[in-house]
C-alpha cells in the first residue's frame, strides 16, 4: 500500500509536469491559441480549489459549500494588498509571493475563525453553514467601501461617499465596483507551481500521522475519540489548510484579472458548487482526479462556444450524463461488464 | 480505474482540439489570406441572469452589419461578426475575448457589461485592438485610450439627472432606490446625491437593495412613503423597476418616478400593464417609439428578426457598429492592416468623427472615451414616450 | 489498591434509569466478566466508564486518576482502551493504518515534519510500522496488513479492533462482546488471545460477553447486571451458580 | 405603523418561502437530498401559469391546475430519470451533483424556450386590498391570499401524513428506508410520491412568487429557492412545521433586518441569524435531535 501511495503520488506530479511541459513547448513554437493561453490561469486556479476542497470532502469528510467564500477572502486581501503597495513593492514575484502569504493566510485565519464554532455541526448542517458563511462574505464585499488620503485609511459599509476622502484620495475597494487594476502577476508557471505545491502538501498530508488522524475522524468519529484522537483539532487542521488552498486559488484568480468584483457568478454559491462538481466528478479522495476533473469541466464550456446558444445546455446535459455514468450502480455494472467482456479475449490471447 | 481511464482519454481530447482549433484560424499569420473581410468581434452575456443585454446587443449588432454589408461594407470591404458569451463574468469574457482572437478579431464591439469589460479592455489594451463598448458605463471602462463607449459614463447620467430634476423642479422631496451590487446603479447614486446636494435637492429616503434580494421592494418604499417622498429616482433597470412600480402602487404609494437609461425597455416588458408606468419620467438616449426615421426603420427591422421590440441596449450596439464604420472610413483602414494598425488609426480618428445614430445626433468623442451627446427626458403618457421637453 | 474503582455510578435516558449504583473494582492484571441478559446495561456501563456518556452520579476511578466527566479522548489518554459492540474500524483505511492510528498518540511529531518528510518523520514512521506490525503479529493479523479493513472477514476485525485498542497503551482494556459472530474455533483462539494479552502485556481486561463458556473459560471474577442493577458480584464459578443469575438468565 | 407593515411583508414573504421549503424538507425527509433543481421547477411552473393564463387566456383555473399538473410530471420524470438511478450511490454527494445539473438543465431549456427577455406576471388573484386603520395600512390580496393558503397547505400535508395511509408510508420510509421496505411499503413509489406532491407545490409557490413580485426570468427560481433551503434548514429539515416555521421566520427577519439594519445586508443578516440559530440548536429550530448509538 505504502509503494501504492507513492506510485499515485509520483503519477499525479508527472502528469501535471508533463503537461505544463507539454504546454510550454506549444508555447514557445506559438501554436496555442489564445482562448487555451487565457484559459491556463484559470485552469491552475479551479485545480487549486478542487484540491482543497477535496482535502475537506474526501478526507475530512465533511461537506462544504462555502469554498468560494474563502476563494474570495484569498482573492481581496491578495488584491488588495497588492494593489495598494504596486507603488511600494516594484518586483512584481516579490510583490505577488507576499500577496499569496497575505491572502492564503487570510482565508486560513477566516477558515479557522468559522471552523471553530461551526465543526459541531453535521453533514448537511455543515454544509448549509458553510454556504451561508460564503454569502455573507460575498455580501459584506459587497458593500465594503475602503480609501486612503493624506488623513490615513477610511472605511466604510455605506457608499463611497461616507469615506469622506479628501480630494486626491483613492478609493482602492469601492463596494460592487470591488478592486480594480490589480497588477497582472499570475502566470502559468505561478499556477502550476502553485499547484504542484498544494499536491505536494495535501498528498504529505494525508499520508502521515495528521492525515491518519484526519481520516480517522471521517471513517468513524467516535473510535477515533475513543483511541485518544483529539478530534476538534483535527477538524479544524483540515478544514483550515483546506481554506488556505481555497485562498491561494483566490489569490492566483485576482492577479489574472484587472477587475475583482464579488458577484454571485464567480464568488457566490454556484461557485462552491461548481468546485463541489470537480471534487465529486473526478473522485472523492482522489487529488489527481480533482485536478484532471477540473481541467475538463473548465475547458468544456470553452469548447463548446461553436454551439452558442445550446451551449449551457450542452454543458447540463453532460454533466448530468457524466454523473449518471461515473456513479450509478446500474451505470457500474454495466461498465464492469463490457469491460470484462473486452479484457476476457485479450487475456486468452 | 476505467473511470480514470476514460476522464484522461477525454481530457486528452479536449486539450488536442483546442490546440487544433488554432491551427485554422491562429492569431497572427493566418488571418492575412481572407484579407478582404473586417473581422468585428462582440462580447456579452446571452446565458445567465443577464443575458436580455447580451443578447439585445448580439441581436442589433448582427443587423447593423448585415445593412452595412448589404450597403457596400466598410471601405469597400465586407464585415463579418462573431459574438461570444460571457455569461457577465470577467474570467469568462476575457476566454470570449481570447475565442475571438483566434477567430481573427481585429475590431471589437464589446462587452456589454463593466465588470467584464474592464478585464476584457485590458486585454485589448495590451495587444492595441480598437474596442468600442454599446453599454459599459463606468468611468472604469475607459480607462485605457483604445476604448470608447457609446453610452453615458454612470457619472455623467447621475448628474444629469439631478440637474434634469432641479431645473425642471421635478420634485422637492427626493427618495431613491438603489441597486448597491451593481456598478452601474451605485455609480449612477454616488453621483446623483453629490449634484443633488450642490443643487439644494433634499434626499429624504436612500435604500439599496443587492442582486440577491431584488424581488421585494416593500422596506425601501415604505421608508420613502414614511419620509414624505414625491419624486422617486430609480437608477436600475426596468425589471426591477416593474415591480417597485406595482408594489408601490399595491401600497398606494404616488410620487413621481424618475428613471435613468436602464429603465428603457419597461413598455415593451412582455405582459406588462403599462398603466403602472404612467407618468414615469426616464433619461434615456433612446426611445424605442421615437417618430424619427432611423429609429422606426431600426425597430421595424428588430422586430421582423427577433419578434422584439429592441432596447436601449440593442440601440447602443447598432450605433457601435456603425461609429466603427465611420471612423473606419475616416481613417481609411483596410482588412489587411494588423490588428495594432487598426486600433491606432480608429483611436486617433474617433476624436474627428461626429455620428448621427439612434441614440443621439451629432455624437463627439473625447480622446478619453467619453461621449458627448445630449440625454432626452421623456416622460410616458398613456403607454408611449413622450418627450418632456 | 484497585487498579479501576467504580462506585455507584448511574445514568438515566429520558426518565428511565438505564444503569443504578454500579459499583466494580478491578485489581490490576485481572480477567474481569461483565454479563447480563439483553438490556441490561452492560454497553451503557462501558458507555460511561469511557466517557461517551456522562454519569449522573457516583465516580470513577482509574489508577488513582478520576476520570468522572471526562471526555471519552481524554478517558482513553488516561489509560482505558475498548473495543465496540458493533464494530468501529476506520473502514477505509488499511489494518496497519488502523493500528498506527491506535498509536498516534504514542508516537509523535509534527504536521510540518509530515509534510516536509522530515528525517525525524521517517524516523518515527518506521518505528510506528514496527510496533503495529508487532501488534498485528499478536492476533495473527501481520499477513493482512495492507489490506483494507473493510474487506477483512468478520472475526479478524474485531481482532483487529483489540489491536487497535492495544496500541493506544491502555492500562485497562474494555472488550464489548468479543466474541460475537465468532464461531467456536474463532471463540477459542480468542479467548488463547486474551489470556496472551493478559499474560505478556500484564493487561487487565474487563469484558462484556454473552458466551458462557468464554466467560466461564477466562474470566476471574464477574459481575451480574440485571435492569441497570448489580444483581451478583463475585468470583465466576460462584457467581454462574448463583440461582438468581440463573433465574434472570433463563426467566421465569 | 409601518412597524406592522414590515411585519405583515415578512409574513407574506415568508409564506412563500414556507411553501417552497416544504418541497425541500419534503424530499429530504424522504429521499435523503437536496433537491437543488427544486428552484427551477418553480420557475418552470410560473413560466407554465404565465402561458396558460395570460398568453392563452384560459381562466385561472385551468391556468393553475394546467401549472401543477406538468409540474407533477415534470418533478416524478426528474426523480425517474437522474435521481432514482443514483439512490444507491456510493457518496450521497453524487446525486446533489446531479441534482445541480438538472438545475442548469431547467434554466437553460427555459432560456431557449421563453427567452432572456423578462416577462411581466400579471397576478391571476383578483382579491382586493385590505385596508385596515382607517387606510393607513394596505394589506394586498396576494398578502391575503398567500398567508391563508401557506396555511391551508400547511395543515393539508399535516392532516394527509397523519391520516392517510401514503402519508404513514411516507413517515415510514423517511424513518427508515430499508424497515420500511422489509415492511411492505412500496419504498420507489413513496418517494416518486414525495417528488409528484413537493413538485405540485413547487407551482403553487411560483404562481404565488411572481403574482407577489411580478417579474419573471430563467433564473427566477434560483435565489428564492436558495433561501427556502435555508428556511427549511432553520426550521429543521424534514419537519413539515418546520418548515412553515423557519420560512416565516426567515421572511420575518429578511424584512425587518432591511428596514432597520441595512438595506444592502439584508442577506448577510438572514445567513447570519441562519448560523447562529443552528450553533445553538444544531439541527434547526423544530429538528429533531441526532442519537448515534455506541
Amino acid at each position: 500500500m505504502k509503494s501504492k501511495k507513492l506510485k499515485n503520488k509520483i503519477t499525479t506530479f508527472l502528469i501535471v509536469i508533463a503537461a505544463y511541459v507539454i504546454v510550454e513547448i506549444f508555447l514557445l513554437t506559438g501554436n496555442v491559441s489564445s482562448l487555451l493561453q487565457g484559459l491556463l490561469v484559470p485552469l491552475c486556479t479551479y485545480s487549486l480549489c478542487a484540491v482543497g476542497l477535496n482535502l475537506c470532502v474526501g478526507y475530512l469528510g465533511e461537506l462544504s459549500l462555502g469554498h468560494a467564500g474563502f476563494m474570495c477572502i484569498g482573492a481581496f486581501t491578495g488584491a488588495f494588498f497588492s494593489v495598494t503597495t504596486a507603488d511600494i513593492i516594484q518586483n512584481d514575484g516579490v510583490r505577488f509571493l507576499l500577496a499569496l502569504i497575505i491572502g492564503t493566510g487570510c482565508a486560513a485565519l477566516f477558515g479557522f475563525l468559522i471552523a471553530i464554532p461551526v465543526l459541531r455541526l453535521n453533514g448537511d448542517y455543515l454544509a448549509i453553514v458553510t454556504l451561508a458563511f460564503g454569502e455573507i462574505i460575498k455580501n459584506v464585499i459587497n458593500v465594503l467601501y475602503v480609501g486612503k488620503d493624506s488623513n490615513g485609511w477610511h472605511v466604510s459599509i455605506n457608499s463611497q461617499a461616507e469615506l469622506g476622502l479628501e480630494p486626491g484620495g483613492v478609493t482602492y475597494i469601492n463596494g460592487a465596483q470591488g478592486i480594480t487594476g490589480t497588477p497582472h502577476s499570475s502566470n502559468f508557471t505561478i499556477g502550476v507551481i502553485l499547484v504542484l505545491v498544494a499536491l505536494f502538501v495535501v498528498y504529505n498530508l494525508t499520508d502521515s500521522r495528521t492525515g491518519r488522524a484526519i481520516m480517522s475522524i471521517r471513517d468513524n468519529q467516535i473510535a477515533a475519540e475513543s483511541v485518544g484522537i483529539n478530534v476538534k483539532k483535527y477538524k479544524l487542521l483540515g478544514f483550515t489548510v483546506s481554506t488556505a488552498i481555497a485562498g491561494a486559488a483566490g489569490v492566483l484568480y485576482a492577479h489574472n484579472l484587472s477587475t475583482l468584483t464579488a458577484l454571485p457568478k464567480n464568488f457566490g454559491y454556484n461557485m462552491s458548487i461548481m468546485i463541489l462538481v470537480f471534487v465529486v466528478l473526478g473522485g472523492i479522495g482522489s487529488f489527481r482526479g480533482s485536478v484532471v476533473a477540473a481541467c475538463i469541466l473548465t475547458l468544456l464550456p470553452e469548447l463548446l462556444r461553436g454551439l452558442s446558444d445550446y451551449r449551457m445546455l450542452i454543458y447540463a446535459i453532460v454533466l448530468i450524463a457524466m454523473m449518471l455514468f461515473n456513479w450509478a450502480p446500474d451505470a457500474i455494472f454495466f461498465r464492469e461488464q463490457i469491460m470484462a467482456r473486452i479484457k476476457k479475449p485479450k487475456r486468452e490471447v | 480505474m476505467k473511470k480514470r481511464v476514460i476522464s484522461a482519454v477525454l481530457a486528452a481530447t479536449m486539450v488536442c482540439s483546442l490546440f487544433a482549433g488554432c491551427g485554422g484560424s491562429g492569431s497572427k499569420g493566418g488571418e492575412t489570406a481572407d484579407a478582404d473581410t473586417f473581422r468585428i468581434g462582440g462580447i456579452g452575456p446571452v446565458t445567465g441572469a443577464a443575458a436580455i443585454y447580451g443578447s439585445a446587443v448580439r441581436n442589433a449588432e448582427q443587423i447593423a452589419v448585415d445593412e452595412i454589408n448589404a450597403a457596400g461594407g466598410i471601405n469597400g470591404y465586407q464585415v463579418s461578426l462573431k459574438f461570444e458569451d460571457d455569461e457577465h463574468d470577467a474570467e469568462k469574457s476575457v476566454n470570449a475575448y481570447n475565442s475571438l482572437k483566434d477567430w481573427g478579431m481585429q475590431i471589437l464591439a464589446g462587452t456589454v457589461t463593466t465588470t467584464p469589460c474592464i478585464a476584457v479592455a485590458d486585454k485589448t489594451s495590451a495587444d492595441g485592438m480598437f474596442e468600442i463598448t454599446p453599454s459599459a458605463s463606468s468611468t472604469d471602462v475607459i480607462k485605457n485610450d483604445n476604448v470608447f463607449q457609446v453610452c453615458f459614463t454612470d457619472p455623467n447620467q447621475g448628474s444629469a439627472s439631478a440637474k434634469y430634476i432641479s431645473d425642471k423642479g421635478l420634485g422637492s422631496k427626493i427618495g431613491i432606490i438603489y441597486d448597491s451590487s451593481d456598478v452601474y446603479s451605485s455609480g449612477i447614486y454616488a453621483k446623483f446625491k453629490e449634484e443633488a446636494a450642490s443643487l439644494g435637492l433634499e434626499i429624504v429616503s436612500e435604500s439599496a437593495f443587492t442582486a440577491d434580494s431584488n424581488t421585494d421592494f416593500s422596506v425601501q418604499l415604505q421608508d420613502a412613503k414614511d419620509a414624505g417622498a414625491d419624486l422617486m429616482f430609480l437608477p436600475f433597470y426596468y425589471q426591477q423597476a416593474a415591480i417597485v412600480l406595482k408594489q408601490a402602487k399595491d401600497m398606494g404609494f404616488a410620487p413621481a418616478f424618475f428613471g435613468v437609461d436602464g429603465m428603457d425597455g419597461i413598455l415593451t416588458l412582455e405582459n406588462f400593464d403599462t398603466s403602472l408606468a404612467e407618468g414615469v419620467m426616464l433619461l434615456t438616449p433612446f426611445a424605442a417609439d421615437a417618430a424619427d426615421e432611423k429609429t422606426q426603420a431600426f425597430v421595424k427591422k428588430y422586430n421582423e428578426e427577433y419578434g422584439e421590440t429592441p432596447n436601449q441596449f440593442a440601440a447602443d450596439a447598432y450605433d457601435a457598429i456603425y461609429i466603427i464604420k465611420a471612423a473606419a472610413e475616416a481613417a481609411n483602414v483596410t482588412p489587411d492592416m494588423s490588428v495594432e494598425e487598426i486600433g491606432t488609426a480608429l483611436k486617433g480618428a474617433m476624436p474627428s468623427v461626429s455620428y448621427d445614430g439612434l441614440t443621439g445626433s451629432g455624437m463627439k468623442w473625447e480622446a478619453t472615451g467619453e461621449v458627448n451627446k445630449e440625454p432626452k427626458g421623456v416622460v410616458i403618457e398613456n403607454g408611449v414616450y413622450v418627450s418632456i421637453d | 489498591m484497585a487498579l479501576l474503582s467504580v462506585k455507584n455510578i448511574g445514568i438515566s435516558f429520558g426518565g428511565l434509569r438505564a444503569v443504578d449504583k454500579f459499583s466494580v473494582e478491578i485489581e490490576k492484571n485481572e480477567l474481569y466478566g461483565l454479563i447480563g441478559p439483553n438490556g441490561a446495561g452492560k454497553t451503557t456501563v462501558f458507555n460511561m466508564l469511557t466517557g461517551v456518556y456522562k454519569p449522573s452520579d457516583g465516580s470513577i476511578v482509574i489508577d488513582g486518576v478520576d476520570i468522572t466527566g471526562k471526555s471519552n479522548i481524554e478517558v482513553n489518554q488516561t489509560g482505558i482502551a475498548r473495543t465496540f459492540q458493533n464494530i468501529r474500524l476506520f473502514k477505509e483505511q488499511t489494518v496497519l493504518d488502523n493500528v498506527k492510528i491506535g498509536l498516534h498518540n504514542h508516537y509523535k511529531y509534527s504536521t510540518i515534519d509530515g509534510v516536509f518528510r522530515t528525517p525525524r518523520y521517517k524516523r518515527v514512521e518506521r518505528e510506528m510500522d514496527e510496533r503495529a506490525m508487532e501488534l498485528l503479529k499478536v492476533f495473527d493479523l501481520d499477513g493482512e496488513a495492507e489490506v483494507l479493513s473493510a474487506n477483512l472477514p468478520y472475526g479478524k476485525q474485531r481482532k483487529l479492533e483489540i489491536a487497535r485498542a492495544l496500541a493506544t497503551e491502555p492500562k485497562l482494556l474494555l472488550l464489548d462482546e468479543p466474541a460475537a459472530g465468532m464461531n467456536p474455533k474463532e471463540t477459542g483462539e480468542l479467548m488463547e488471545t486474551i489470556r496472551f494479552l493478559r499474560d505478556e502485556f500484564d493487561m487487565t481486561i474487563l469484558l462484556i460477553e454473552h458466551d458462557m463458556k468464554l466467560v466461564g473459560g477466562i474470566c476471574e471474577r464477574l459481575t451480574v447486571l440485571n435492569f441497570g442493577e448489580v444483581l451478583a458480584a463475585g468470583e465466576t464459578s460462584e457467581v454462574l451458580n448463583n440461582p438468581e443469575v440463573i433465574k434472570a438468565y433463563i426467566g421465569e | 405603523m409601518s412597524f406592522i407593515m414590515y411585519l405583515i411583508n415578512g409574513i407574506s414573504l415568508g409564506s412563500v418561502y414556507a411553501i417552497i421549503a416544504l418541497g425541500y424538507t419534503m424530499v429530504y425527509g424522504i429521499a435523503k437530498m437536496l433537491n437543488f433543481a427544486h428552484g427551477d421547477v418553480i420557475m418552470i411552473g410560473s413560466y407554465i401559469s404565465f402561458v396558460t393564463f395570460s398568453q392563452m387566456g384560459l381562466g385561472p383555473v385551468p391556468a393553475v391546475v394546467i401549472s401543477i399538473v406538468v409540474c407533477t410530471a415534470l418533478g416524478m420524470i426528474i426523480e425517474r430519470v437522474a435521481y432514482k438511478p443514483l439512490r444507491k450511490a456510493v457518496s450521497p454527494l453524487a446525486v446533489l451533483i446531479t441534482a445541480i445539473g438538472v438545475s442548469y438543465l431547467l434554466q437553460n431549456v427555459a432560456l431557449l424556450v421563453f427567452g432572456a427577455n423578462p416577462v411581466s406576471y400579471v397576478s391571476m388573484i383578483a382579491v382586493p386590498p385590505l385596508k385596515l386603520a382607517g387606510g393607513e395600512l394596505t394589506i394586498t390580496g396576494i398578502t391575503v391570499i398567500t398567508i391563508v393558503l401557506c396555511l391551508v397547505i400547511m395543515g393539508v400535508l399535516m392532516v394527509f401524513i397523519k391520516k392517510t395511509k401514503a402519508g404513514q408510508a411516507m413517515l415510514a420510509v423517511s424513518e427508515d428506508k430499508d424497515a420500511a421496505q422489509l415492511m411492505g411499503v412500496n419504498v420507489n413509489g413513496t418517494i416518486a410520491l414525495t417528488f409528484a406532491i413537493g413538485s405540485g407545490l413547487a407551482a403553487i409557490a411560483g404562481i404565488l412568487l411572481c403574482s407577489a413580485y411580478p417579474t419573471l426570468t430563467p433564473y427566477t427560481g434560483a435565489m428564492p429557492g436558495i433561501k427556502a433551503f435555508t428556511a427549511a434548514v432553520f426550521g429543521g429539515i424534514g419537519s413539515i412545521p418546520g418548515a412553515l416555521v423557519g420560512g416565516i421566520l426567515l421572511g420575518v427577519i429578511e424584512i425587518l433586518g432591511r428596514a432597520y439594519i441595512s438595506s444592502q445586508l439584508s442577506d448577510a443578516i438572514v445567513f447570519a441569524v441562519l448560523i447562529i440559530v443552528l450553533l445553538v440548536k444544531p439541527t434547526g429550530i423544530l429538528g429533531k435531535p441526532i442519537f448515534e448509538k455506541v
